[in-house]
């Protein structure tokens, strides 16, 4: 800093016409204010649940829980304590969001692609699907898939059959579970192996484009190795997989993989629903790139697919990023409506049954709004990093 | 960064107060002296002084870049300067707000961008400030508006919004809006340069308009035409200094300094 | 430049939302009579216990037992609030305050007395929990139920009994869990449990609401206790001794044989025993801070707990249940209430 | 703008040629438009059948649903529950006249040329919700005492939304100020304080409000159970809000903020008269999309227990009287929100083009 104390600047004005002064003095006015006001409420609530002799504390957590959960990801059982059906329920939470994002996000740019088809027949269904969707409540939307679609399956006993291996009735869908023997880590090996190959054969393709101009199938090429190389390490160890299969026991299938309909009904109505959002997201994304740019594409000699993968689709991206994110924040804020059909998410596991068997409302929902402000800061940190991976790109 | 350590050295470090009302030069209604500010680490202004008469005409040019917004935009504070004196009308720029206050009733602006308020009418905007601020009357506002407004020669316009007028019509509301607040100075900065050339001279026929009744001015323009009809003096700054400061027949016939000569060169030979 | 007076103002209301004038701590029986009504937490809809009509009008066994208090203090049986809870949210409502008394088919147990800052005051129910199940699956046992899918409330000690049971028995079980009996129901009309567990009381209630409901059965089995009574606050034992004592007053009125027809002739009765409850001697209300006819009043407009259980759940009801253990003890049930005197 | 001298001519297009460009133009599309052609028409004409050709319109009891198609006489003989909830029928007029205030206050808005809208929008927002206050809960000027326990279906739907945004707006408006103010720790607070609403799904949000806000408060400060949803709604819409208006904010030009400080305007003169004004204008599409997806979330209070539309048609949907009506049911409150969604959707993109082109000119 090159400036001089020593010199004449501005004079001091008095202190309450100084606005820095005044400007520190209304923060700490503030900051009193909101401590007063947090600690009023503290107060009055730790004063309240003693006077109405209500327990207080997290030891709760390690008390035996009790009760059954039909769905865990965990290894659960009703001789575990509280603080693991907060686990399962996080983990259900967790499950549920991840899928529903997934597919949320593949559906939405399927539909907000096929609104801007030049086929009229699959542009209007598209914006019928978006129009009709995202104007009805989800938890309408979520009751119906569960009450209504529940109601018109059949019971296990006339189950829909596929193979005998798959089954699908009013308990779930069920599927076959791989189990791996002895050798199978040689398949997990050569995959890896393949990964590795995959990511050295595309750096090599695009040295050799940079130097000699050729474009090497990367993309084919790669899948190929990617299908090869395990599968030919699954033959030579002897096919060491073996399939359980779903089959009826007494009153419903037992083994294999069970998809409940809880977890099927929450999951498509949460990825339909926030499809429609994704889907107009995605439009407008694409949208947002200028003509000019398709054109000066065009003019360049680009063909149509290079031109949406080089111009159009980098900067739709980052047009798509922001609004992308709060959709996805919305999903994972949203999956807590599966207390109302009984899927044992976070919301219905351990704000629900657990907080009613241990009466600790205060902990049990100061836990839960500190998991969903976390999933939330998580979410919005990965995508304001992919963000800005996509916004330098682009520089 | 460096702006905050400034400003905190200043805030902690200062010292006795400049009294406002002492006046050696009284008949200077604006004095700058020794002035510096810096945007960060960048040294925009360098040590400005400047001393304007009531009445006087100032002319304000230079290549872009050079300051010369900045300057006139700290003369009513919207910008803080951090070193040196602003005194305009025996009071001093500090951070009291008072004198802020006073100030900016003291001295109207016309910005480039015209920055009239489009969700109000023409008249409307030029009421604004002496109803809220000035605490005139509503009626006795609006009849003042309109005279001003006739008097840059749109009172047809009164009712319309500002996106219905042309840019010429806006400056001259713009013009008109300061003006209401019965100003002893007038700030231009770059009033003409973002309108089109068959608009500039109904502007500049009023901005010459103002001059002749003896309104104290300080105009940043590249309109060369105006400053040599109008302005008492010249100022030509770059890089943050004031180069050269001279009446408009010395200064465009006679630049002392190279620099000038060779802005003065480059704008007047297309 | 003065916007700082600005964020400051924005700060104050905020906060002033959060802070706001408090008034005092005042008894349970105080704060009621003031709000001139009694605030009760019922479920959201069970036939025979709580169930609201089209008009908003509740009725059931729980809603009488709010509505005798009601008489008692305020000597008007209608001036009663009913809050619908889902069972998760009934004991916060009634730790928080926002309610009165919780009389909401409660299951009387060691943690709830203990932990929660709670007391039952008694049972006004005695049930056992039971196995609803269709009968197309030709079950005639709980123990051969292993590997069912049963639908269960959520927060109920059943969810708990239910886990012991299987257990117990080394038998496994799917639970899915439903926010509120309606839904319970509509999972298992559905189809998506084979067995529904509830409270057998509640059981033949949520049969009736079946599309069909022959079509399901209710089985022998009962496994566990499930004492079902009023709940209020700690900490106001005369509140406590308030909504103990009315249910004890109906019950020892059906063992007098007062009812709601014959008390105004039963105030002439000689029987010492009759005249305690009815206020006609002694000072029985006072001492509980009530009126001394709330007997009276509460026989009156509610009736005794034989006319109040067989006006909601008894055999001449779509739930058609028998008194069973309900009966006085006189008549082989195990309801006994503490004298009056 | 003048119009063009000579209207362009008209192409005719004849139906066979529209087909072939907008169904035919590849192999592909023709493919694509044969497949999703079928698909659409073997899924809508059993569909159409189910909700009018083979439906029951008429009739008193559920015997009269003879078809194969739905059952509309459940929504019918219901549909005083689904619009009143409890309210006594007596009163009924009560919430009609709202019904019918809101309806004179908000259709000018979709009415381009209809004189004074603005004025009517206004009063909307001001003056109606003071008159809902006495008109709806009663207890003055003679008017009977309806608890809000009583209230119930559409109306109480309506009830939640427009309240929580309207409660909403100036505490977003103070929010979005702050998350702007140049102090560092009032910035500070608005940010945690939005963030953290923004994080909490309502569900929590209304559980907190329903039980727990009372052990918050002081020993005899209580509210009803609808006043304590509606605190937790309008806090947590408010965040929402917030952020709305925070766009506005940030899309004002740094010029009008000059503006204002060079005609010595202080700082809430300034926000008031010159950027709020410009900011909430823009930022009305916005607030109607708030709007709609707060109108859409009001459901979540059926899990707290009060009966709003679908809170009513699916404590009904069980009644054994009637067969299997849920999808009924689910289908009416599905076409009631939608309509309503849609309609101020539709009435927000129309505004939404409308301002974009006022800003360019």
């Amino acid at each position: 800093m090159k400036k001089q104390t020593v010199d004449s600047r501005p004079a001091g004005p008095k202190p309450w016409y100084d606005p820095r002064i005044r400007s520190l003095f209304f923060q700490f006015v503030a900051i009193a204010l909101v401590f007063w006001g947090g600690w009023t409420l503290v107060d009055n609530t730790l004063s309240n649940m003693e006077s109405r002799g209500i327990s207080t504390g997290f030891g709760f957590l390690n008390e035996t829980a009790g009760f059954g959960i039909i769905m865990s990801l965990v290894p659960y059982d009703a001789t575990m304590t509280y603080g693991r059906t907060f686990f399962v329920g996080l983990m259900n939470t967790l499950l549920v969001s991840a899928m529903g994002i997934v597919a949320a996000t593949i559906i939405g740019f399927i539909i907000g692609v096929a609104r801007l088809s030049s086929n009229w027949l699959v542009a209007k269904l598209a914006l019928v699907y978006i129009e009709v969707i995202r104007n009805i409540p989800l938890l309408l939307q979520i009751f119906f898939w569960y009450f209504a679609v529940l109601g018109s399956l059949p019971s296990p006993r006339q189950s829909v059959e596929v193979g005998g291996s798959f089954f699908l009735n009013n308990r779930g869908l069920y599927l076959p579970e791989p189990i791996t023997q002895d050798g199978f880590g040689l398949v997990w090996g050569a995959l890896i192996v393949a990964i590795v190959a995959v990511v050295g054969l595309r750096t090599w393709a695009k040295r050799r484009q940079l130097a000699t101009g050729q474009i090497f199938p990367t993309f084919k090429v790669g899948f190929a190795i990617l299908v090869i190389l395990p599968v030919l390490a699954y033959l030579t160890a002897g096919a060491p997989l073996e399939w359980d299969l779903p089959a009826l026991k007494g009153f419903n299938f037992g083994g294999g993989i069970t998809i409940i309909p809880e977890l099927a009904a929450l999951w498509i109505a949460l990825s339909l629903y926030t499809a429609s959002f994704i889907a107009e997201i995605v439009r407008s994304g694409i949208l947002s790139v200028s003509k000019g740019q398709t054109e000066a594409a065009k003019a360049l000699g680009l063909p149509n697919g290079l031109t949406l993968r080089l111009v159009v689709i980098p900067q739709a991206m980052r047009v798509i990023i922001p609004p992308l994110t709060s959709q996805y924040l919305n999903l994972a804020k949203n999956s807590s409506l599966a207390t109302a059909i009984g899927y044992p998410d976070l919301v219905a596991v351990f704000m629900g049954t657990t907080l009613n068997q241990t009466g600790q409302a205060v902990e049990v929902v100061a836990i839960t709004m500190a998991v969903y402000l976390t999933i939330s800061l998580t979410i919005s940190l990965f995508m304001n990093i992919y963000n800005r991976a996509v916004a330098i790109k682009e520089r | 960064m460096g702006n905050t350590m400034t400003d905190q050295t200043q805030a902690t470090g200062s010292t006795g107060p400049v009294p406002s009302q002492k006046d050696d030069s009284s008949s200077a209604i604006i004095r700058v002296e020794s002035m510096n500010k810096w945007y960060g680490d960048f040294h925009v202004l360098k040590d400005l002084n400047l001393s304007v008469r009531q009445g006087e005409r100032i002319v304000i040019c230079g290549p872009s870049g050079s300051g010369k917004s900045t300057f006139i935009r700290c003369i009513n504070r919207l910008e803080e300067h951090q070193q040196g004196k602003i005194i305009v009308d025996n009071i001093e720029l500090t951070d009291d707000i008072r004198h802020i206050d006073t100030v900016r009733r003291e001295v109207g602006m016309v910005f480039q961008h015209f920055n009239l308020f489009p969700h109000l009418t023409v008249l409307e905007n030029c009421c604004l400030s002496p109803i809220w601020v000035r605490k005139t009357p509503r009626k006795e506002a609006e009849e003042a508006a309109m005279e001003y407004l006739e008097r840059v020669k749109i009172p047809d316009q009164a009712n319309k919004f500002p996106g219905q007028l042309s840019g010429g019509q806006q400056q001259r509301v713009a013009i008109a809006r300061a003006l209401c607040m019965k100003p002893k100075i007038m700030l231009f900065d770059e009033p003409t340069s973002a309108l089109d050339p068959e608009m500039i001279k109904e502007v500049l026929d009023v901005m010459i308009e103002l001059a002749g009744s003896g309104m104290t001015m300080l105009c940043v323009t590249h309109e060369m035409g105006f400053a040599k009809t109008v302005a008492d003096r010249v100022i030509f700054m770059d890089g943050g200094e004031i180069v050269e400061e001279a009446p408009p027949h010395e200064f465009f016939t006679n630049p002392q300094e190279p620099r000038t000569q060779k802005f003065l060169e480059q704008i007047l030979d297309h | 430049m003065n916007n700082t007076k600005s964020m400051a103002a924005g700060a104050v209301m905020l906060c002033g939302v959060l802070a706001a004038p408090f008034a005092t701590a005042a008894t349970t029986l105080e704060s009621v009579k003031e709000k001139g009504h009694l605030q009760c937490g019922v479920t959201s809809g069970l036939p025979g216990f709580s169930q609201p009509d089209d008009k908003g009008n509740w009725t059931g066994i729980d809603v009488d037992t709010c509505r005798a208090v009601a008489a008692a203090i305020f000597g008007d049986a209608q001036a009663v609030e009913f809050t619908p809870l889902t069972a998760k949210e009934r004991f916060t409502a009634l730790q928080s305050g926002e309610i009165d008394m919780l009389s909401r088919n409660t299951t009387w147990t060691l943690t709830r007395d203990a932990s929660l800052g709670l007391n039952f005051t008694g049972t006004n129910y005695y049930d056992g929990q039971g196995f609803l199940i269709n009968k197309d699956l030709g079950v005639n046992d709980a123990t051969e139920l292993d590997g069912a899918t049963i639908c269960i409330q959520a927060g109920t000690t059943t969810e708990l009994n239910l886990s012991d049971y299987f257990r117990a028995k080394g038998m496994e079980y799917q639970p899915i869990v439903f926010d509120t009996s309606e839904q319970t129901v509509q999972g298992f009309a559905a189809g998506r449990c084979d067995v529904l567990t509830s409270d057998r009381s509640q059981l033949a209630a949520l049969r009736s609401k079946l599309t069909d409901p022959s079509s399901a059965e209710i089985l022998p089995n009962t496994i566990s206790k499930e004492p079902l009574g009023p709940v209020v606050r700690q900490g106001d034992d005369q509140w406590f001794n308030i909504v103990k004592w009315v249910l004890f007053a109906q019950i020892n009125a059906e063992e007098l044989g007062i009812t709601s027809a014959n008390v105004e002739d039963m105030l002439k009765s000689d029987n010492p025993n009759v005249q305690r409850l009815l206020g006609t001697d002694g000072d029985m209300g006072a001492k509980l801070g009530l009126p001394d006819d709330f007997g009276h009043k509460v026989i009156k407009q509610v009736g005794n707990y034989g006319e109040m259980y067989d006006r909601n759940v008894g055999p001449d009801t779509p739930l058609g249940l028998d008194r069973g253990l309900n009966a006085l003890w006189t008549e082989g049930g195990i309801l006994y209430a503490p004298p009056l005197r | 703008m003048a119009e063009p001298m000579l209207k362009p001519p008209k192409v005719a297009i004849s139906p066979l040629d529209w087909m072939r460009q907008n169904l035919f133009s590849s192999w592909y599309n023709s493919l694509l438009t044969i497949v999703v052609g079928y698909m659409v028409v073997t899924s809508v004409g059993p569909l159409f059948t189910w909700l009018f050709f083979e439906a029951t319109f008429l009739g008193d009891e559920p015997s009269d649903c003879v078809g194969t198609g739905a059952c509309w006489l459940f929504i019918s003989q219901r549909l005083n529950f689904f619009i009143y909830g409890f309210y006594p029928d007596e009163f009924q007029w009560r919430v009609d006249v709202m019904f019918l205030l809101l309806a004179v206050c908000f259709v000018p808005q979709f009415i381009e040329r209809f004189p004074g809208r603005k004025w009517f929008g206004l009063f909307g927002l001001t003056g109606l919700p003071v008159v809902g206050y006495f008109l709806i809960p009663g207890g003055n000027f003679g008017l009977e005492i309806v608890e809000s326990s009583k209230w119930g279906g559409l109306m109480l739907t309506l009830i939640l939304a427009y309240i929580g945004i309207i409660a909403s707006l100036p505490i977003g408006i103070l929010l979005a100020l702050g998350r702007r103010s140049e102090m560092p720790i009032i910035r500070g607070i608005c940010v945690v304080f939005i963030e953290v609403w923004r994080a909490v799904p309502l569900i929590t949000v209304l559980f907190m409000a329903s039980v727990m806000l009372p052990l918050f408060l002081p020993d005899g400060m209580n509210f009803e159970k609808l006043m304590r949803a509606l605190i937790g709604i309008t806090l947590w819409q408010s965040a929402y809000m917030a952020e709305v208006i925070r766009g506005g904010l940030q899309a004002i030009p740094r010029g009008q903020y000059e503006a204002a400080d060079a005609l010595g305007l202080g700082y809430w003169k300034k926000t008031g008269l010159i950027i709020l004004p410009q900011a909430l204008k823009m930022v009305i599409p916005g607030i109607v999309n708030t709007f709609i997806s707060l109108f859409k979330d009001t459901t979540l209070v059926l899990i707290i227990g009060l009966f709003d539309i679908l809170g009513t048609v699916q404590s009904t949907v069980t009644d054994p009287a009637w067969q299997n009506v849920a999808i009924e049911g689910y289908v009416f409150v599905a076409f009631c929100f939608w309509v309503f969604c849609f309609g101020i959707s539709r009435y927000s993109q129309n505004l939404e083009r409308k301002l974009d082109t006022g800003h360019k000119t």
